[in-house]
């Protein structure tokens, strides 16, 4: 039990801390998060790619894939230990979570040699961008609801159908797309998944404005987009096996991207604001709120390393990682109110003048983290069904033909 | 004892479900909230044609001499629509203040106006972040001059006048001042609800005239507050039952796993959480109601109790309205985030509920 | 709209007070309530006859029932101003909720001629004690699911089987229980509803001991015991009709049930105990909660008040009542937790040695107030299925004969 | 970076869970609580003979040596199955007060004979209700003699000697008192959980001598209840654990409307609530059992976190156990009582959770 670095892990820090000085500008580490929702400008995804074949070139990417994809062949701790120093800098916004996290990992699980081949490495130094092609209007917590189809015609595929929730596609090259081969059989079995080129002719993409005005979401329509077998992933009709891979993959990047850096910022803002003619950090009530979210923040931190510490020793990815999207997600939410409500009045606005406008903006965006990538509901199931072993619920899709399932009136979600 | 609403009041109600179902569709706050005007004009028009300003105004000052139980059905009306208009500010607070510490004169003066909406008042608290603390406020008062900075002022870009607390040598005097008078300087400021626009007001030797004994400042503007609160209270109980509304019908449509998800039991458990906590919001609203038409000795702790529970309300009610929409309900395209923004506003507005709860404690200790 | 007394029912008060002053001691309003659940000793039932005979010679008993039972035709209004005013005084435990609150407006409702003579006005005066024989061990929020026998024999009914949580068996005269007369018929089409001479033969009751030391719940056995077809409340098949009838009326009295007497309590207690070395109540986290629970009952006091106003004006009872129950549980083991923890260290006790031992015996009674009498989950049920009209959960036991329902592996609940 | 116990603390943990499944079944717990004996005799006695007492009391003083690391795990145990055994009060309590500011002669006089459990130590603390105070200490200690009443103390009863928070002369100080001396009264008391049998000590110029300096009481105190507080709260956590575990599995075998109620989606949300607050207060305790083998500087905060996320955990647990079983959850023959007993019995002892979240704000502050 050592919560510190080990000799080697702190000789891989201050080689990583060299590496970033030579590149990056230090953050002050007082100054409040923005708001957890990227918004990439042309000039961010220019520099997001110059930063990654910085990285890359100078052996500091993928650290966790096999050297022969431009990997270092390196454990997920040493990951972990690069992405906490490169948070301490300024760094453009993180575009390759999803193919790096999810996607690249699926390939070289499901892919053929001349998939790997021809993809993963050109990945690593990400001067391709890769989505992830999943949610549709009618199939969002219920993925494998999806009615995308896929028909096959000679050596290709012709897809049509819509997409939802597609994070960057608006500026990305290639996309992993899961259709529906055959309606006719049960919902799970009529599933068979493909990589995409998203310029190819029948691709339309449409950004999606969030509440907060973000839009790194899209709708995504495809229109008789044709695409050769040598582009699907995994056996016809193993579409959802292949996709569980990737979203495992997702749950363990979430698991571990728990942090507690807000709630320091929460102190400070309690600091400089008053209730009751005092600051409000020495009011009772507040002191009792504060303790609250600390001790949440800094038991999901821990409970995200206890998950670190068991894969690093080999142990696979479990779905415990859903706590920290089950508990962190409502938490954002908890903490940005409360914060806003400190500030009085001033709580009221997305405005500079208030005391710390992030936190109105944290509340804003904060619907958006307990929906995206899994609702806290599907993270409760997750816990209840796969952790507790507790029933699944009753279900009127089991063992139909999914062109027989009941549907409801309401588009999308 | 009869805690029903009279006929005719219900009557009254049911005119403005009516009239703001085809005039303030959620169309017409969303209008406002993306094009940064001030508020809806044509809907403001159409409420003052209709008196609604005036239902609490002695008619003497151009009021419709109503009473409160008729106005606290017409703000949860108001409050379901999201009303994009300076009604709040400009009657809750501005006239109410008028009512409560003006002369015969400024009655006179400035109520008619005001109930026929030619005038939009409001009222300046908030100097900036925190709570309100009368020893705290720096904008002062000489008996004619204010100098200072209030911020947000609700509604401070289309107002005429305002209500301004202010120091007033030792204690705290409220003054009336025109907006548009010599020395008054206005910025909008991004507000978390766009529908109903926040605004920065900068004193500098503006003429202004007194409201209220000089000193009094406080003790006025605490009961003013406890009547917005009952009032603004009812709004928020309005916008908490639509919202939950369009939870329940949202969530009978949407079919996951083959069922509609309002059948799933963790949403339909929550869903009747929000029910219960809009009721405990209403009832406390009833008899907070019934002693602000009564000018009833319970007001303060029924106003407390009220404001407490609203906010609990509407918060809840609009999380869960995005919540349980998934995905669309974060996008700017569905209405959800509407009242979602309106609930924050509300919350925000007249004191923070940890403000009202600590003094809600104080009253009710004074009882027992 | 008014809260106060109109002149009619100001005079009402004033005539029951004169009534209670005559024959009953005050109570001090400042002293802490104790815990909510009766231990009835033979004593308390003797007095608890005595008083009701009492009430009823002086016109004073089942006010709301038709004179000819024995009431005075008044409105369920005057009924709870007397109830308030009568809670002001010394009373013997109140063991007629069941038989004047439930069971008699159900045989009022569903009896012959001959049983309401026979039954009703007995029940008045209160001199016979009845209670109420529903649950069964596998038969709790799923009440229908009963399995307790009634075979025709003749002009008889032989009944054999278990109930429980059968509030005042031990000292009862007459119970009115549910019964099944068919197990092939589906589960609600195969129930009858009988009265039951407690004291018959084959009629054996033990009372249950609750975790609080208090025995008020029973459990009873029905071994061949006889009852004539006359003691047949409803047509045979109808016993979940009446059974409604019952339940109803349980919703009613509970929901106008709620009040705010023990919050005034957890005030005095804040000004009594000491945190940060001045008294709680200056505490400004204590402060939010007193506020809150203060918020909550008064809402429920006031929502029951609504309700009541709504039934005095010729409504009928509606599901809203379980607002009452839904918030009101919970809250009391909220309050109960928070006023152990007021006290520190002396809130591990149950021992006047502390500040207040009554909420430390609140607390462990509180688990029982979220229970009996419809559960927390069966109360939200309630609202979200009546009052929202949301679609009522999947259900195995639909349609099909009760013998065939699926049954897990444990007895009681 | 390494957050597993070794294979070694492993298997003492694993040799403490059989040993505990065999002998402190929760009939054992429930024979103390209906017969107020003052604690499991023979389970104290196999405990002692498996050295588990000296767990973390050095070799010299009569220990096994070994560690903390070891020692929580062990308590994890005790908590899971409820041992009625007066283990917190004489290790946690006695024993760490004596290893953190006794001298050469008290920890050979003491420890020893703590570790064999032929005497059972407690610590003496609270004087009635409300919370720990420095200042409000009304016991006097003048060096030799003790005056003042104490209660409740955990095992008061049971235990041979005492560690006393007492004023001396302007300051706080600790003395060591043994509870069979002259001038010492002992009351047993009616305790929530009379598993857990709480006394009131009364000291009427009770010899005793001063544990560490004088005026140092508080000090000690307060890294003697850091201690503590982890400890408890894995026991805490074990004690919640096993109560998730038995509503899981009663939710899964009890049938209601032909359908397990393990498989309403309302209970199952509430299950998986239930599963994240436990993980939060065991990874809480991990850091903080990390910190107090290592005497390293984070335990204040780290204690204080575990023990407000424990207390939690075990409430909510205790709690949704009894709610989940209905009816039969609440008789006495049903074993959910003992846990909502112990739950509550461990959230009162060692100052209250509010307290704590207090105190974990002001070191959190400092580090900021």
């Amino acid at each position: 039990m050592n919560f510190d670095d080990t000799p080697q892990e702190a000789e891989f820090r201050a080689k990583a801390r060299a590496f970033l000085d030579k590149h990056l500008r230090k953050l002050d580490p007082s100054a409040p998060g923005g708001d957890e929702f990227e918004r990439e400008t042309k000039d961010d995804i220019a520099r997001a790619k110059a930063w990654q074949a910085t990285k890359f070139d100078a052996g500091w990417a993928v650290l966790t894939w096999p050297k022969e994809y431009g990997g270092q062949a390196l454990g997920r701790l040493e990951n972990v230990i690069f992405n906490q120093e490169e948070a301490k800098y300024h760094v453009p916004p993180n575009i390759y979570g999803i193919g790096h996290g999810m996607l690249g990992p699926t390939i070289m699980a499901h892919g053929t040699q001349a998939q790997k081949d021809r993809f993963i490495k050109e990945m690593a130094r990400g001067q391709v961008i890769w989505c992830q092609l999943f949610s549709e209007p009618a199939a969002g917590s219920d993925l494998a609801g999806l009615r995308t189809t896929a028909v096959r015609d000679g050596n290709d595929w012709i897809i049509n159908g819509q997409k939802i929730w597609s994070t960057g596609a608006h500026y990305s090259d290639w996309g992993m797309i899961v259709t529906r081969h055959d309606p006719n059989l049960p919902k799970h079995d009529g599933l068979t998944y493909f990589i995409v080129d998203m310029h190819a002719p029948g691709v339309e993409i449409r950004q999606i404005k969030q509440i907060n005005g973000g839009a790194g979401f899209n709708e995504v329509f495809f229109t008789n987009v044709r695409v050769p077998d040598s582009q699907r992933l995994g056996g016809v009709g193993e579409g959802w096996k292949v996709a569980i891979t990737t979203l495992m993959n997702e749950r363990v990047s979430i698991g571990a991207g728990q942090g507690s850096g807000r709630v320091r910022d929460l102190f400070r803002l309690a600091r400089k604001v008053k209730r009751g003619g005092k600051p409000a950090i020495q009011d009772s009530a507040v002191r009792q709120k504060l303790a609250d979210y600390f001790v949440q923040s800094k038991g999901l931190q821990y409970t995200g390393y206890r998950t670190l510490s068991a894969i690093s020793r080999g142990a696979t990815p479990g779905p415990e990682g859903s706590i920290g999207k089950a508990v962190g997600a409502p938490l954002s939410q908890q903490m940005a109110s409360f914060a806003s409500e400190l500030q009085g009045a001033a709580g009221g606005l997305l405005d500079p003048a208030a005391p710390d406008a992030s936190w109105m903006e944290g509340y804003l965006a904060s619907p958006g983290i307990r929906i995206a990538g899994g609702s806290d509901e599907i993270m409760r199931n997750i816990i209840a069904e796969r952790v507790l072993g507790l029933p699944a619920e009753w279900r009127a899709d089991k063992g139909i033909p999914f062109r027989d399932v009941p549907t409801g009136t309401v588009k999308a979600k | 004892m009869n805690l029903e609403f009279s006929e005719e009041q219900k009557f009254v109600q049911k005119a403005a479900r009516d009239y703001l179902t085809e005039h303030s569709k959620l169309e017409v706050c969303r209008k406002v909230l993306e094009s940064g005007q001030p508020y809806a004009a044509e809907l403001w028009k159409g409420v003052a044609e209709l008196g609604w300003l005036g239902t609490a105004i002695p008619e003497e000052y151009g009021g419709a001499g109503l009473g409160y139980l008729e106005l606290v059905l017409i703000a949860q009306e108001l409050g379901r629509a999201l009303a994009p208009i300076p009604f709040s500010s400009s009657i809750y607070l501005c006239a109410e203040a008028i009512l409560q510490a003006g002369s015969a004169e400024q009655k006179k003066k400035y109520l008619p106006k005001l109930a026929s909406g030619e005038l939009i008042g409001t009222f300046a608290l908030a100097e900036g972040a925190g709570d309100f603390n009368p020893s705290d406020v720096a904008t002062t008062f000489d008996g004619s001059k204010l100098n200072g900075v209030k911020l947000p002022v609700p509604d401070g870009g289309a107002a005429g006048i305002a209500v301004v607390v202010a120091k007033e040598g030792a204690g705290v005097s409220l003054a009336l001042v025109s907006l548009d008078a010599p020395g008054v300087a206005r910025t909008n400021l991004a507000a978390f609800d766009p529908s109903r626009p926040q605004a920065k007001l900068e004193f500098k030797n503006a003429a202004a005239e007194r409201l209220g004994a000089a000193g009094e400042g406080a003790k006025i503007a605490a009961a003013v507050l406890d009547r917005a609160a009952v009032l603004i209270g009812y709004e928020q109980v309005g916008g908490a039952e639509r919202a939950l509304e369009i939870t329940r019908n949202y969530t009978m449509s949407r079919f996951a796993f083959g069922r509609a998800i309002g059948s799933f039991q963790a949403l339909k458990h929550r869903m009747a959480d929000v029910f219960c906590k809009i009721q405990i919001a209403l009832s406390n609203g009833y008899y907070a109601a019934w002693a602000l038409s009564n000018g009833n000795d319970e007001l303060p702790v029924a106003a407390a109790s009220t404001r407490v529970a609203a906010c609990d309300a509407f918060t809840l009610a609009s999380e869960e309205l995005i919540q349980m929409h998934g995905g669309v309900g974060y996008t700017w395209e569905y209405d959800c985030h509407l009242f979602y923004r309106r609930a924050r506003a509300l919350a925000a507005a007249i004191g923070s509920p940890s403000e009202w709860r600590d003094a809600l404690v104080t009253r009710v200790d004074a009882t027992i």
